[in-house]
């Protein structure tokens, strides 16, 4: 089976070729279906594939396909090993469940087809990224993810800000992905390959601590761009422009952990550099709290829940700093079912509110949509950590980990403590709003739960934000056994042992969560003039966090403003006048030249003959001169 | 006493000089083609001086063949003047510029 | 002690008579000038043994190129006093440099370098060769330079050809 | 009993011409007949001139070869040379003369009954210079200058249907006699030094003796130089050039430029490399100064021409500098490669010119060259590949000449002079781009324009001329190195 | 066989030439009928191409023995790809001129008498022939751009015409030297590449040729700060002109630095890197930064060429095995894109009759098939792996890494750069609502050209994902011509994967 792994990425791959060419011929439900089926399909070859695994000892194997760029060592190659198994199947896995979503949400667009051969794509690239067996092949996935992005961010794009956001998304990436190509330079330069194979069997002996460090903290400009990390996270909110299955599929449970999933796999190199784990480490955590201070004043049903995204990003990004790679990978995974219920949750409101997505607009939708509201209401503990949902095990191995790592990461557990309490706040705060008080909805909305072929992916998710955590307990590892071939050539940081630690931890843990929850539940379930009177207490911190810091004004004026005006400038006033000004004016030269010279012409034929006899003296001195 | 040959040879070298400046001063077409003349004449004179310093008949014979070019020179030259004359009523070439540039 | 004293003189003459076709401002004493310096260095010749030569050019210059000269000026009526400016800027200045220039190098040449002016003899040792009477002329000119001699035809063909070309005119030709 | 040296072989093609010429005039006088007549004289006199200069040819080439003896191709008590160099000088010259009258036909056709005159100094004038392209004596050289350049005064004023031709004929005639005189004051001064007129005697005299004050042969050699230098037009001694190559008739111009240049430079080249080829290092500096000085300059004045006879002048003169570069290269096959399909590039450029502003008028401004591309198509693209083989672009012959050239001035160590002369070259494609803008890149609408046949001819045989010994030079190039001078 | 390669483009425009100028509707038809021909045997060419090192189908007639020029013909890895990339856009070029009225017979000749020109200058192995087809090609392109070309189009001929000879004609003092260094050292003319490859330069003399040759090509790349006439002779020239230029043209200059300039004079090569790459890098970032804010779609591809063609000049100066093949292949690769993106251009200015991107708006609604081929090319263009862009940028940027990591990575910048100019013009373009009347019934792509555009995208797609089939014959061409480099200036090339030799230890000291 192992050798027909392949098809997972093939499957959709033509999926979305057959889509491209073939799909305005097919009538509407049948595009997403066929869809469906073939990520579907993907998922069922890889969980067969993942059985090995699952029965414990297998190492994983690279299956070699074709030859790529052979002067840099890049082939086209599969590297099947329970980590990218696993990602395969939270991609594929998640990744069915919305495209199914998708059928009933994009119900009446025009363009139907198109965004489901986009969403192959992308599932295809994705799996790219995961099963890729070298950087080189990974670099293709990771970009062509970005690619999918931008096509899916912009999907409508008569929207102005929805291609605005599509082209942000796609350039605040590339901005990262240079870090991770100089980072593939280096890689390169450094082993002469860039297979996985050979770099990480040989980074023990062949990096030095600097060259890894270097190797690292390039890396992480790649993750950080691709995962919305601090400082090139912006692009995420705004990337919420796109349909919301979008936002669920790329935005929440997939793309946006690619960085982790890349630090994960880089974990060979980072072994070798506590700096760069510091540093990773840290970028998470600030992370983290930054984005959850910003989600805890959104009025965007879609925001909060990409702020919260950027912050769970951070939470894994943390982990994996702390070298608690198993830790990370497992909070990726709840995250992606809880995130991606919430969202396909939201895009479920929204369907219902007729595209309104003002969360200060809506309220008591409880009664109107119950399968909608019950199933974010799981969502919504999951990811405040409350036990025994998914959430709360895989965040509680986070902090208990970099608990105990100790030292500065102490400060980043106290950080990550924090923001377990404000996620929770504005979790609670986002479901209250959305789901209990009184209505406020415009005239005219007539709120409905969504039809079956929505809410069916809502439930499975629901099911599994609720017992997806049971795989990594103290209890029972699952998850970390399974993954352990991986990260065999690293060493992993775990939690502290004993259950009287764990209890305390978790205890505090789930103490920020309840308090948190408890606090968002008693400010918002009240008159809309009282919690409106609770934000304005917190001026003019509320409205910083509302205007997520102004960090995009700030943005723009220094980094995007200057650079359009230097830009400018060398277009018009250097390019133009001066350079091409020096090759006009060196042209004008030769015709002033000749213009100047023309008088001499006069007409007057004893001038010339002037001309001619001093011509003659010159000569005639000249040579008498040079003989002399 | 025989006055060398390089004497000669100094007269004809300002004959003709003048006859060059001359050409450029003046501006009536008959009295340039004068000073041309003039330095077909200096020419000659060399050719003669330097002859005979050379012990060599040769250049007498070429004056002669200078003198017949003279000659045919001076019959085009004089038919273009009175061509140009007829149409002009002026022998001063500064009258002519009007090709220039 | 003649040719000193011929040779002085003659050459005073003959410089002063291309001075004057240069300065005169009447074409016809211009032609006079010319004249002068026409006979001048016809003696000149003589006083080189080129006595053929000394002939034809007081028949063919003086005798027939002057005249026509002459007549022309007549024909033309230029017979007049010309003006002395210049109308032509910078020409006069113009050219008084480049005499400078020329004066200069004359000067340089004489007393600064050992310029040759006739370095070697190549003829034969018999300075009686070079006395230019009719024969001794006729027979190099009959023999090796025949061709050039045969070359003059054309040129005076042209002359004649030439001068009917131009001077066949009509008002308007087409 | 004394008896000159005849060798009739050596002057037949000459003779030829001048006989045709002759009967050209008595033809007109007695019978008065249409052109087509005086036209078939004319080429009944250019054929065998050209017969002969073709047998002329075998017998020089055999004589290299050894089939005969080289004393055979010095002819005339030594006045004269039948080698290959003169020869293939000839050879260009009587092309260029039937290709100039062809081109030139419907002037001639247009002057009535002087045309016979026309025809007459046509064939004089290439007989003359003719002879300049043989003449192993300095005196024979000037007399075929004199010769060529008189009849050339007269063709120039000859249609006088305009001011400026007169201002053209006397402006030429004015400055090329002065130019005459300097040169042979020059001749007379090298005479005065070395005791000779013979070019090849010079040339022993200079490798028998070590002149070392040579005084007045490097005053001769300048103004022998200067004299050549102002029928080639080499800056800076082509004022003329511009202001007769706009006053005279079209129909002549294209004639009376190439054979001009085809003569000059042949002399220039008999001269300086086989005469005084010992001295090269005294003049060599100052023909690579001409050469330079007329390439940038001609070009340069060129470029702001707005009349297009002015600017193929002003273009003549830096092509006199390129040509030069070869003379400084010190190879004669160079030279003649050059000059001869340059002559033919000229005449056919001339031949354009009068059909489009009218063989006999004298202004020709760029203006009417507009949109020619459309109204003449033919025209336009022979005059096209012309102009671009003038400016030297590849795939013409005007490439290979110049890199010829550009060869022989590198090697001769002048590479100072070939920098300047590729970037001078960049100089004239900008000139010539100007006449190929104004003829296909402008949309004026105009009437078509008639053609005459004869134009339509000669711009088809210099057209392809120019294409065929640019892209398979071999065979006139080969025939220039083995036209070497004796 | 080569030599059929150039004449059946010449034999094409001849008979092309003989069709009665009335006959109008026939030239176009008949050109790419004819075109097809070349491009057939090209494929011929590529199928039966061994890939080895050394040229092959080696065809070698004197033209001219006193002067030493052969017709000398034969074709490489490096060649190769090159010739085929010509055969391709010129019937695609032609095909694109459906909407060119006046003169139609005229332009058909150029176009294939600039094809001939430009398959003579890859083919050929003399650098007099080089040298005659390198400066022939200015004419037919003088003429295109000139005559069918928008509003300031002499101008831009003009410029294009006079610039580029100027370039070239230190060039030709260069060759002339050359072959007179040949006769010095081995006593006779030559201009065979082969033959001047052996000669023993003075450095000195080495580097001065070296300068004239890279002055010639760097204009025709256009390289940093010769690059001016690009932008005006892309805006201005028709749509098959710009494809041709950007595809072909512009590649001469790449093509002539890696053939000649490195294998005649590798120690100057060796000693210019730094200056060679300091302009290639600034030209990537100059171009790239330059095009953001360009007002005309033409233009802002213009620059993006001058940005793209950097990451060849500095593959080329790398010297490492991988540089030089993405050297190579990007060469084939920008005239697949570039060229593409100024067919999609043509098009558009076919409906609107401009250019500017001000203008536009919106009109993805109208012409979805046109904005995804646009789209597809801009990522193209962009660099996204998968696609062409990538491989060659990428080898080139990671080959470079190991000699020039400073410029390698100053480079790399330019990724992003083109991620911004060409998204945020597609943007502009296509996306929102279409508010101006005219943008929102736009007629989408026909069938035509739909049938031109397809086969480019088509390779797009097989070189990014399948890059072998042109690397395996490209391979071993560029390591000969690093193995001639390394051979004659003893320059050591690090090897990746030896780590001392290219990491500097940092400050950390480890």
């Amino acid at each position: 089976m192992t050798e027909l792994v392949w098809l997972v990425i093939a499957l959709p791959l033509a999926g979305a070729g057959f889509l491209h060419f073939a799909g305005k011929y097919l009538r509407e439900p049948l595009a997403g279906w066929l869809a469906s089926a073939a990520i579907g399909g993907s998922f069922v070859v890889a969980a067969v594939a993942a059985v090995p695994f699952i029965q414990g000892g297998e190492h994983g194997t690279a299956v070699s396909l074709w030859d790529w760029m052979p002067a840099i060592g890049a082939s086209m190659e599969i590297l099947w090993d329970p980590l990218s198994a696993l990602m395969a199947l939270v991609v594929t896995g998640v990744g069915s469940l919305i495209h199914i979503f998708a059928i009933g949400y994009m119900h009446g667009d025009e363009r139907f087809h198109r965004f489901f051969t986009y969403l192959n794509l992308f599932a295809a690239s994705m799996l790219t990224l995961v099963l890729a067996g070298n950087y080189a092949m990974l670099f293709l996935g990771w970009e062509l993810v970005g690619l999918c992005s931008y096509l899916l961010i912009g999907f409508w794009f008569t929207r102005p800000t929805a291609a605005a956001a599509a082209k942000k998304a796609f350039i605040v990436n590339r901005i990262g992905d240079l870090g991770l190509m100089v980072g593939l330079m280096l890689v390169f330069t450094t082993f002469g390959t860039l297979s996985y194979t050979g770099i990480f069997e040989r980074a023990g002996d062949e990096l030095t601590s600097g060259l890894a460090t270097a190797i690292g903290l390039l890396f992480l400009v790649g993750a950080a761009g691709k995962s919305a990390q601090v400082p090139l996270y912006v692009w995420l909110p705004d990337a919420m422009e796109g349909p919301t299955p979008v936002s669920a599929l790329i935005h929440a449970a997939t793309m946006v952990t690619a960085g982790v999933y890349l630090v994960a796999r880089s974990a060979s190199i980072f072994e070798l550099s506590t700096v760069a784990q510091v540093t990773v480490a840290t970028v998470g955590a600030a992370t983290a709290i930054w984005a959850a201070s910003i989600a805890l004043a959104q009025r965007d049903i879609k925001r909060v829940l990409a702020y919260s995204t950027v912050s769970q990003l951070g939470y894994m990004f943390l982990a994996v700093g702390a070298t608690a790679y198993v830790a990370g990978i497992f909070h990726l995974m709840t995250h992606a079912f809880f995130k991606a219920l919430l969202f396909l949750g939201a895009g479920s409101v929204i369907h219902a509110m007729n595209d309104e997505q003002d969360m200060y607009k809506m309220g008591g939708l409880l009664k109107k949509m119950p399968v909608t509201a019950v199933t974010m209401g799981i969502a919504t503990l999951a990811i405040a950590g409350i036990p025994p949902l998914a959430g709360f095990w895989s965040k509680d191995e986070i902090l208990g980990s970099a608990f105990e790592r100790g030292g500065w990461f102490s400060v980043l557990w106290i950080v990550g403590l924090v923001t377990a309490l404000l996620t929770a706040f504005y979790m609670t705060r986002q479901w209250v709003l959305v789901f209990l008080g009184q209505p406020r909805w415009d005239e005219g909305i007539e709120p409905h739960e969504s039809p079956r072929v929505m809410t069916a992916p809502l439930v499975i998710l629901a099911v599994l934000s609720v017992f997806g955590g049971l795989i990594n307990t103290p209890l029972r590892l699952t998850l970390e056994h399974f993954l352990e071939p991986a990260f065999e050539l690293v060493k992993l940081q775990h939690p502290p042992e004993g259950v009287g630690m764990f209890i305390l931890l978790a205890g505090l843990s789930v103490l920020a969560g309840l308090a948190g929850a408890a606090a968002a539940y008693l400010a918002y379930n009240r008159s809309s003039d009282e919690w409106r009177g609770f934000e304005g207490g917190f001026e003019p911190l509320w409205g910083a966090w509302e205007k997520a810091y102004g960090v995009d004004d700030i943005y723009g004026r220094v980094i995007v403003a200057p650079g359009k005006r230097a830009a400018e400038a060398a277009a018009f006033q250097f390019d133009i006048p001066i350079i091409d000004g020096a090759v006009n004016g060196l042209g004008r030269v030769f015709r002033d030249l000749g213009e100047w010279a023309r008088p001499i012409q006069t007409g007057y034929v004893r001038n010339y003959g002037a001309l001619f006899l001093a011509g003659t003296i010159v000569v005639v001195i000249w040579l008498v001169a040079g003989g002399a | 006493m025989i006055v060398g040959a390089e004497w000669y040879m100094t007269v004809a070298a300002a004959l003709f000089l003048i006859g060059a400046f001359g050409l450029l001063l003046r501006r009536n077409a008959l009295i340039m083609f004068m000073c041309i003349e003039l330095m077909l004449n200096a020419v000659n004179l060399t050719l003669i001086a330097a002859g005979r310093a050379l012990n060599d008949l040769g250049g007498q014979v070429a004056v002669f063949f200078i003198l017949v070019v003279a000659a045919a020179e001076v019959v085009v030259g004089l038919a273009i003047i009175v061509a140009i004359f007829r149409r002009r009523t002026t022998a001063s070439v500064d009258e002519l510029s009007e090709l220039r540039g | 002690m003649v040719e000193p004293i011929l040779f002085v003189l003659m050459s005073m003459a003959a410089l002063a008579g291309a001075v004057t076709v240069v300065a005169a401002r009447n074409p016809v004493y211009s032609a006079m000038g010319l004249l002068g310096t026409l006979f001048s260095v016809a003696v000149l010749y003589v006083l080189q043994l080129a006595h053929l030569v000394a002939a034809v050019q007081v028949i063919v210059y003086a005798g027939a190129v002057l005249t026509l000269f002459l007549f022309v000026i007549m024909l033309i009526g230029v017979d007049k006093e010309e003006h002395w400016e210049e109308p032509l800027r910078y020409q006069r200045s113009f050219v008084a440099g480049m005499a400078g220039v020329v004066v200069l190098m004359a000067a340089g040449l004489t007393f600064f370098t050992d310029f040759d002016w006739v370095p070697a003899a190549v003829g034969g040792t018999d300075p009686s060769r070079t006395i230019g009477t009719v024969q001794a002329i006729a027979e190099p000119m009959f023999t090796d330079w025949v061709l050039a001699f045969e070359a003059t035809a054309l040129l005076l063909t042209i002359a004649a050809a030439g001068a009917i070309a131009l001077a066949h005119y009509r008002r308007r030709p087409h | 009993m004394i008896t000159p040296e005849i060798s009739w072989l050596a002057i037949l093609p000459e003779l030829g011409l001048a006989l045709g010429a002759a009967a050209v005039l008595l033809v007109e006088v007695q019978w008065k007949p249409r052109a087509q007549v005086l036209g078939m004289v004319v080429a009944g006199a250019l054929t065998i001139a050209l017969a002969f200069t073709v047998v002329q040819w075998i017998r020089a080439q055999d004589a290299v070869a050894g089939a005969g003896q080289l004393g055979d191709l010095v002819a005339f008590s030594r006045m004269i040379l039948m080698d290959g160099f003169a020869v293939f000088g000839r050879f260009a010259l009587l092309v260029t003369t039937a290709i100039g009258i062809t081109a030139g036909w419907r002037l001639i056709e247009g002057l009535g009954r002087r045309r016979a005159e026309a025809l007459a100094l046509i064939l004089l004038a290439s007989a003359g210079f003719s002879i300049m392209v043989s003449a192993n004596n300095l005196v024979m050289v000037f007399l075929g200058l004199e010769v060529g350049s008189i009849a050339l005064y007269v063709l120039a004023g000859m249609t006088r249907s305009s001011s400026t031709s007169d201002e053209a004929a006397l402006k030429y005639f004015l400055l090329g006699s002065f130019a005459s005189a300097i040169f042979i004051y020059g001749v007379a001064l090298i005479y005065a030094g070395t005791g000779q007129f013979e070019i090849l005697a010079i040339r022993s005299f200079f490798s028998a003796f070590i002149v070392t004050s040579p005084g007045v042969i490097l005053i001769g050699i300048a103004l022998m130089i200067v004299g050549l230098g102002f029928k080639v037009s080499a800056a800076p001694f082509h004022a003329w050039a511009p202001d007769v190559y706009q006053g005279a008739p079209a129909g002549f111009v294209g004639y009376m430029a190439a054979v001009a240049k085809i003569a000059g430079f042949a002399a220039i080249a008999r001269i300086l490399i086989t005469g005084l080829g010992d001295l090269e290092v005294n003049w060599l500096p100052v023909v690579a100064g001409i050469s330079a000085l007329s390439m940038v300059g001609g070009s340069l004045l060129a470029l702001v021409q707005a009349d297009i006879r002015r600017m193929l002048a002003y273009s003549s003169v830096a092509t006199a500098g390129f040509v030069m570069t070869g003379v400084v290269g010190g190879a004669t096959s160079g030279v003649l490669f050059y000059v001869a399909v340059y002559a033919l590039q000229l005449v056919g450029s001339f031949a354009v010119v009068a059909a489009v502003s009218g063989p006999a008028n004298s202004a020709s401004s760029m203006d009417e060259y507009q949109g020619l591309a459309t109204r003449s198509p033919g025209l336009a693209a022979g005059f096209t590949i012309l102009l671009l083989g003038m400016a030297g672009l590849p795939l013409t012959s005007g490439f290979v000449a110049k890199f010829g050239v550009f060869s022989d001035a590198w090697s001769a160590g002048y590479q100072w002079l070939v920098i300047v002369a590729v970037l001078a070259s960049v100089l004239a494609f900008a000139v010539y781009l100007r006449v190929v803008v104004n003829m296909y890149m402008s949309d004026a609408e105009g009437p078509t324009l008639e053609v005459p046949d004869t134009a339509r001819w000669v711009l088809m045989i210099a057209a392809a001329a120019t294409i065929i010994w640019g892209i398979l030079p071999g065979s006139l190039l080969d025939l220039a190195s083995s036209a070497f001078p004796l | 066989m080569l030599t059929w390669l150039i004449l059946l483009p010449v034999l094409a425009a001849i008979i092309v030439s003989l069709v009665p100028s009335r006959r109008s509707e026939l030239h176009l038809s008949l050109g790419i009928a004819l075109a097809v021909l070349p491009l057939a045997l090209a494929g011929y060419v590529f199928w039966a191409f061994e890939p080895v090192s050394g040229y092959q189908f080696i065809e070698d007639v004197t033209w001219y023995a006193p002067w030493g020029i052969g017709w000398t013909l034969g074709i490489d890895g490096i060649s190769l790809p090159m010739v085929v990339l010509t055969t391709l856009l010129v019937p695609i070029a032609l095909g694109a001129s459906t909407s060119i009225e006046k003169r139609r017979k005229e332009f058909v000749v150029y176009t294939l008498l600039l094809e001939a020109g430009m398959i003579g200058v890859f083919l050929a192995l003399d650098l007099f022939i080089f040298f005659v087809f390198f400066e022939a090609i200015l004419i037919p392109m003088y003429f295109i751009i000139g005559i069918w070309g928008s509003d300031r189009r002499v101008y831009a001929a003009v410029k294009f015409f006079i610039y580029t000879a100027f370039g070239s004609a230190l060039m030709l003092a260069g060759i002339i030297a050359l072959a007179f260094t040949h006769a010095e050292q081995f006593g006779s003319l030559s201009f065979a590449l082969s033959d001047l490859m052996r000669l023993d330069l003075p450095i000195g003399a080495e580097r001065w040729l070296f300068a004239a040759f890279a002055l010639a090509f760097a204009i025709k790349v256009p390289l940093f700060p010769v690059h001016t006439w690009l932008p005006d002779a892309h805006t201005e020239a028709p749509t098959a002109g710009s494809v041709l230029l950007a595809g072909v043209l512009l590649k001469l200059g790449t093509y002539g630095l890696l053939r000649f300039n490195l294998s005649l004079f590798p120690e100057a090569s060796v000693d210019a890197v730094w200056i060679m790459g300091i302009l290639a890098v600034v030209g990537i970032v100059y171009g790239a930064v330059v095009a953001i804010v360009q007002p005309d779609l033409k233009r802002l591809v213009a620059y993006s060429s001058v940005s793209h063609l950097g990451f060849i000049v500095l593959g080329t100066f790398a010297f490492t095995s991988g540089a030089m093949q993405g050297a190579v292949i990007q060469n084939v690769n920008h005239g697949i894109t570039t060229g593409a993106l100024f067919l999609l251009v043509g098009m558009l200015y076919e409906r609107r009759h401009t250019k500017l991107i001000s203008e536009f708006g919106g009109i993805q609604k109208s012409m979805p098939v046109f904005a995804g081929f646009f789209l597809f090319m801009a990522f193209a263009s962009i660099g996204l792996p998968g696609l062409n862009g990538f491989v060659g940028e990428f080898l080139v940027l990671i080959g470079a890494y190991a000699t020039l990591p400073v410029l390698a990575v100053i480079a790399a910048s330019g990724v992003v750069l083109a991620a911004i100019y060409l998204l945020w013009a597609y943007e502009r373009v296509f996306t929102g609502v279409p508010e101006k009347p005219e943008n929102q019934n736009l007629a989408d792509l026909s069938t035509r050209e739909v049938a031109l555009l397809a086969p480019l995208a088509a390779l797009v797609l097989v070189i990014g994902l399948y890059p072998n089939v042109l690397l395996d014959k490209i391979a071993p061409s560029a390591e000969a011509v690093l193995d001639h480099v390394v051979e004659a200036s003893g320059l050591v090339i690090p090897e990746p994967g030896r780590l001392a030799d290219v990491f500097v230890t940092d400050g950390e000291g480890e």
